[in-house]
């Protein structure tokens, strides 16, 4: 093993050692307890990540819109994280008079769990992962159904109209976005013949003869789709509409102050980073890649994307209702389908396993040959719909003149009579 | 006792307990909430079952639609909140589940009632030695057999099944035209009409209405009638 | 007794998923509501899912019938969810009302 | 490397201990001085109007019921997306119409006006 390549998983090999060292006596009781230790370095891992990730994000935000962002607390300000900690626990925190105080308190402890507990199953380098499920995958989208009910209950627990708007509208805005996910995950998963993260990352790496193509070069539209979705999925900027603060007074959490707001910025940051976790590993290969230890690599990519987020964030204005929800039922999800149906059809007739060719049929093709076909296929359909989309726009817009033009004569020929 | 054991009883405590407090709280958000509790809790019985795919389905399928086609549908019939839980059938209703319940206890359970026509009948516990009961020819309890593992592939195998012309390709077809004709009927029933759909509605109804009337009226203005049944008919 | 798995034998199941279901028609009967009822309706259903899913792991898991069976109970489930609860909010739209007892009209 | 559900369970639970220690650290940290004018509804400093049973659009319904749709064809979808390169021609033209036929209840959808935010 080479110790700085394997620097992760030495150290988990160490712990779980030492820790079946002292609970000798019990198999049981020191499986539970390398568990519990693991679970605890992951959950805190996503809670420092989220103090770190705030601190950047408005640095970086206040680069791009031309300010300077945090700079009182230490130097650069950075201990503007820790003081906004403090900030958080020594807050008061009301809970309004006639809420439903059982499902007010739990809704943000729920959205927290459900957030951290993502974090189960993605593989961080080699042999170091909480959990490879066979269907990884399938637990990762459903694990994303359980920040939808928290938001419920936040909009019904708070006994606030505006709450159980903002709360309506973003379920609406989770729900819809979380098709196109599946829709596009559909591809990765039919490449990969398995469920399971590390199969889909080993898919990507040299290992077994496999070509070490990330993804992405295969299934461009799906990557595009599945990363703005992603970012629908966690209601950030320019998807933020749900919690605008101008329109309805910061959505389903407006009651909540304090720790259990907190809590709410938790799972969004700690869902963030796990859309950009989860991208990496569909689409760019996850922690594979040459000469930097395999976490580093898995950093680096998460890194990438999130600073894709940030960047968006800094410069986009945020879109309208009817524009998000136009932009997902109306185009993301008929493209993702016909790009399915598209992808399905080339990887039954171009096959890259011999085996597979002389058992089922289809043209026998370089596995170079095949990511070719499927990226020209891919992009084919990712420009054809715009263009028709741009079409169709360009239509509706010339109607939406006419309109305008046709009232303001009326109105000035009203104003002449 | 296994960690299995005690999970599963502390599981399935917990599914049955928020399965009573659904059928029996006024309150339906939290009827609704507690349905969801449940549902996980079943998800958690089948990873002891050790069927992960069904247990991420449920939660997929339970959790994240059609317990917010639930709630949506609370929010939406606002007005009837603070309605009786109960109506006239209730206690009909709880006494048939107890009996159903007590039967189906006792054909899947382990009591077993022998029943001896010279004295009452007798519970007894169902001991290892009686006489196997038996599902498609494989006896199940006891068991003589030990329980296979399920296969590594089972998810693939489930895929290949299901688009296999002589397993379940035709249902997998169906299900496909059967969700169409759900989102099609489903939208039509729940649709918003335009104010202009619902005058125009009213006004076909109010037609259907004159029609039907005129209809009664020359059915009973005819001459085969004599004119005080039609003076009667016209009185009620 | 060879029969357990991991300790815990099939009869569990099914007595659980028992309890469930009549849990769950109680609920259908008893219930004021259309939208409980369906309620009820849906934990029936998941009773008869836990059912399925035991017998296909104890007596059959090297097939893919009861793994069939329980997905279309769960795509029959949604659907019936689907278009009951579309009902329900349509004829509470009409009649203000989803008390079944008094929806006993033939024409709204 | 762990195949189990075993380490969600415990995921869940170190979650929701670390978060409900959070939780009650705060509880104990911060002041609580409720007032009346603390503890009313939120509405940017108005007085609230009605009770909190606004009028919903059944448009959320609708656009739940085709989420649901979708999310049904994904349960089925995945398990035969694993299958995938041992399927047969026939098996994959048939998995095709499934997702035409679905298509098409999408495009009913459209049609109808249901996907429309007005």
């Amino acid at each position: 093993m080479n110790p700085i390549n394997d620097l992760l998983k030495i150290l988990s090999d160490f712990v779980a050692g030492i820790v079946s060292g002292i609970f000798a006596f019990s198999p049981f009781l020191a499986d539970l307890v390398t568990m519990g230790l693991a679970a605890v370095i992951l959950c805190t891992f996503a809670a420092l990540s989220f103090m770190g990730l705030t601190y950047v994000e408005r640095k970086v935000v206040a680069r791009i819109q031309d300010r300077l962002g945090p700079n009182q607390a230490g130097p650069f300000g950075l201990l503007q994280p820790i003081a906004d900690g403090i900030k958080m626990f020594t807050k008061e925190d009301t809970t309004p008079a006639n809420a439903d105080r059982w499902v007010y308190n739990l809704a943000p402890l729920v959205i927290a769990i459900f957030a951290l507990t993502t974090y189960a199953v993605l593989p961080f380098a080699p042999g170091v992962v909480g959990t490879n499920l066979n269907v990884g995958v399938f637990y990762l989208i459903a694990i994303g159904s359980g920040s939808i009910v928290a938001i419920l209950m936040a909009g019904w627990g708070s006994n606030n109209k505006y709450a159980l708007l903002g709360a309506f509208r973003t379920v609406a805005q989770l729900v819809g976005y979380e098709v196109p996910m599946l829709l596009n995950v559909l591809p990765v998963v039919m490449m990969a013949g398995s469920m399971s993260l590390v199969d889909i990352i080993n898919k990507q790496t040299t290992l077994d003869g496999n070509p070490g193509i990330p993804f992405i070069v295969f299934f461009p539209l799906s990557a595009l789709v599945f990363l703005i979705s992603g970012i629908a999925e966690t209601g950030r900027s320019p998807f933020d509409l749900l919690e605008a603060e101008s329109e309805i007074v910061a959505g389903f959490h407006v009651e909540y102050s304090g720790m259990k707001f907190a809590l709410f910025f938790l799972g969004e940051y700690v869902n963030a980073l796990a859309v950009a976790f989860v991208f990496s590993t569909f689409f760019l290969g996850g922690y594979a890649g040459p000469i930097l230890p395999p976490y580093v690599w898995l950093l680096l990519k998460a890194a990438l994307i999130f600073f894709i987020f940030m960047w968006l964030r800094g410069t986009l204005p945020r879109i309208r209702i009817d524009q998000m929800h136009n932009l997902n039922w109306k185009f993301f999800v008929p493209v993702s389908i016909v790009h399915l149906v598209v992808v399905m059809a080339l990887m039954k007739l171009f096959v890259t396993d011999p085996a597979q060719a002389e058992a089922f049929g289809g043209i026998l093709v370089a596995p170079i040959v095949q990511a070719v076909i499927l990226f020209v296929a891919s992009m084919t359909v990712l420009l054809v719909s715009l263009a028709i989309a741009a079409r169709r726009a360009r239509v509706l817009r010339l109607q939406e003149e006419a309109i305008l033009e046709q009232r303001r004569a009326e109105n000035l020929a009203a104003a002449r009579a | 006792m296994t960690v299995q054991q005690v999970l599963f009883i502390v599981i399935s405590l917990v599914v049955l307990g928020a399965a009573l407090f659904v059928v029996t709280t006024r309150n339906l958000f939290r009827a609704a909430l507690m349905m969801m509790l449940a549902f996980f809790g079943i998800a958690g019985l089948f990873v002891l079952l050790e069927i992960g795919l069904f247990a991420v389905a449920q939660v997929l399928i339970y959790i994240g639609a059609i317990s917010i086609l639930v709630i949506f549908a609370v929010m939406l019939t606002r007005g009837m909140q603070g309605m009786v839980p109960r109506n006239s059938q209730a206690i009909g209703a709880a006494v048939t589940a107890a009996i159903i319940f007590a039967v189906l206890l006792l054909i899947l359970g382990p009591l077993r009632v022998t029943i001896d026509l010279a004295r009452w009948p007798v519970i007894s516990l169902f001991a290892g030695n009686a006489s196997p009961r038996e599902v498609g020819g494989i006896a199940w309890t006891p068991a003589d057999r030990a329980i296979p593992p399920v296969p590594e592939t089972y998810i693939a195998d489930f895929g290949r099944a299901l688009v296999d012309l002589n397993q379940y390709l035709l249902p997998f077809l169906l299900i496909a035209f059967l969700v169409d004709v759900v989102l099609a009927g489903a939208i039509f029933i729940a649709r918003q009409r335009r104010p202009a759909e619902v005058i125009e509605e009213r006004r076909l109804r109010a037609e259907e209405d004159a029609e039907e009337a005129e209809a009664m009226r020359r059915a009973s203005a005819s001459p085969a009638l004599p004119e005080g049944a039609v003076a009667s008919a016209v009185d009620h | 007794m060879q029969n357990v798995l991991n300790g815990i034998p099939l009869w569990w199941y099914l007595v659980v998923s028992s309890a469930l279901f009549c849990i769950g028609l109680y609920g259908t009967l008893a219930r004021k509501n259309a939208i409980a009822l369906l309620m009820g309706v849906e934990l029936m259903l998941n009773a008869a899912n836990i059912n399925l899913l035991a017998f296909w792991r104890y007596l059959a898991p090297d097939t893919a019938g009861g793994l069939a069976f329980a997905a279309f109970v769960l795509v029959v489930a949604a659907a019936e969810a689907a278009v009951g609860l579309a009902l329900v909010i349509s004829v509470y739209r009409t009649t203000r009302s989803i008390d079944p007892e008094t929806l006993d009209q033939m024409k709204l | 490397m762990r195949t189990d559900f075993a380490f969600v369970g415990v995921m869940l639970v170190t979650a929701a201990l670390l978060m409900g220690v959070a939780l009650i650290a705060a509880a104990l940290l911060r002041p609580k001085k409720p007032n009346k004018a603390k503890l009313s509804t939120y509405e940017c400093g108005m007085e609230t109007v009605g009770d909190t049973w606004v009028q919903f659009r059944v448009q959320y319904y609708v656009l739940a019921l085709v989420f649901v749709v979708f999310d049904i064809e994904a349960i089925l979808l995945f398990p035969i997306a694993v299958a995938f390169n041992s399927l047969t021609f026939f098996a994959v033209a048939n998995v095709i119409l499934f997702i035409v036929v679905l298509l098409i209840a999408l495009l009913y959808a459209w049609r109808k006006g249901a996907l429309d935010w007005e």
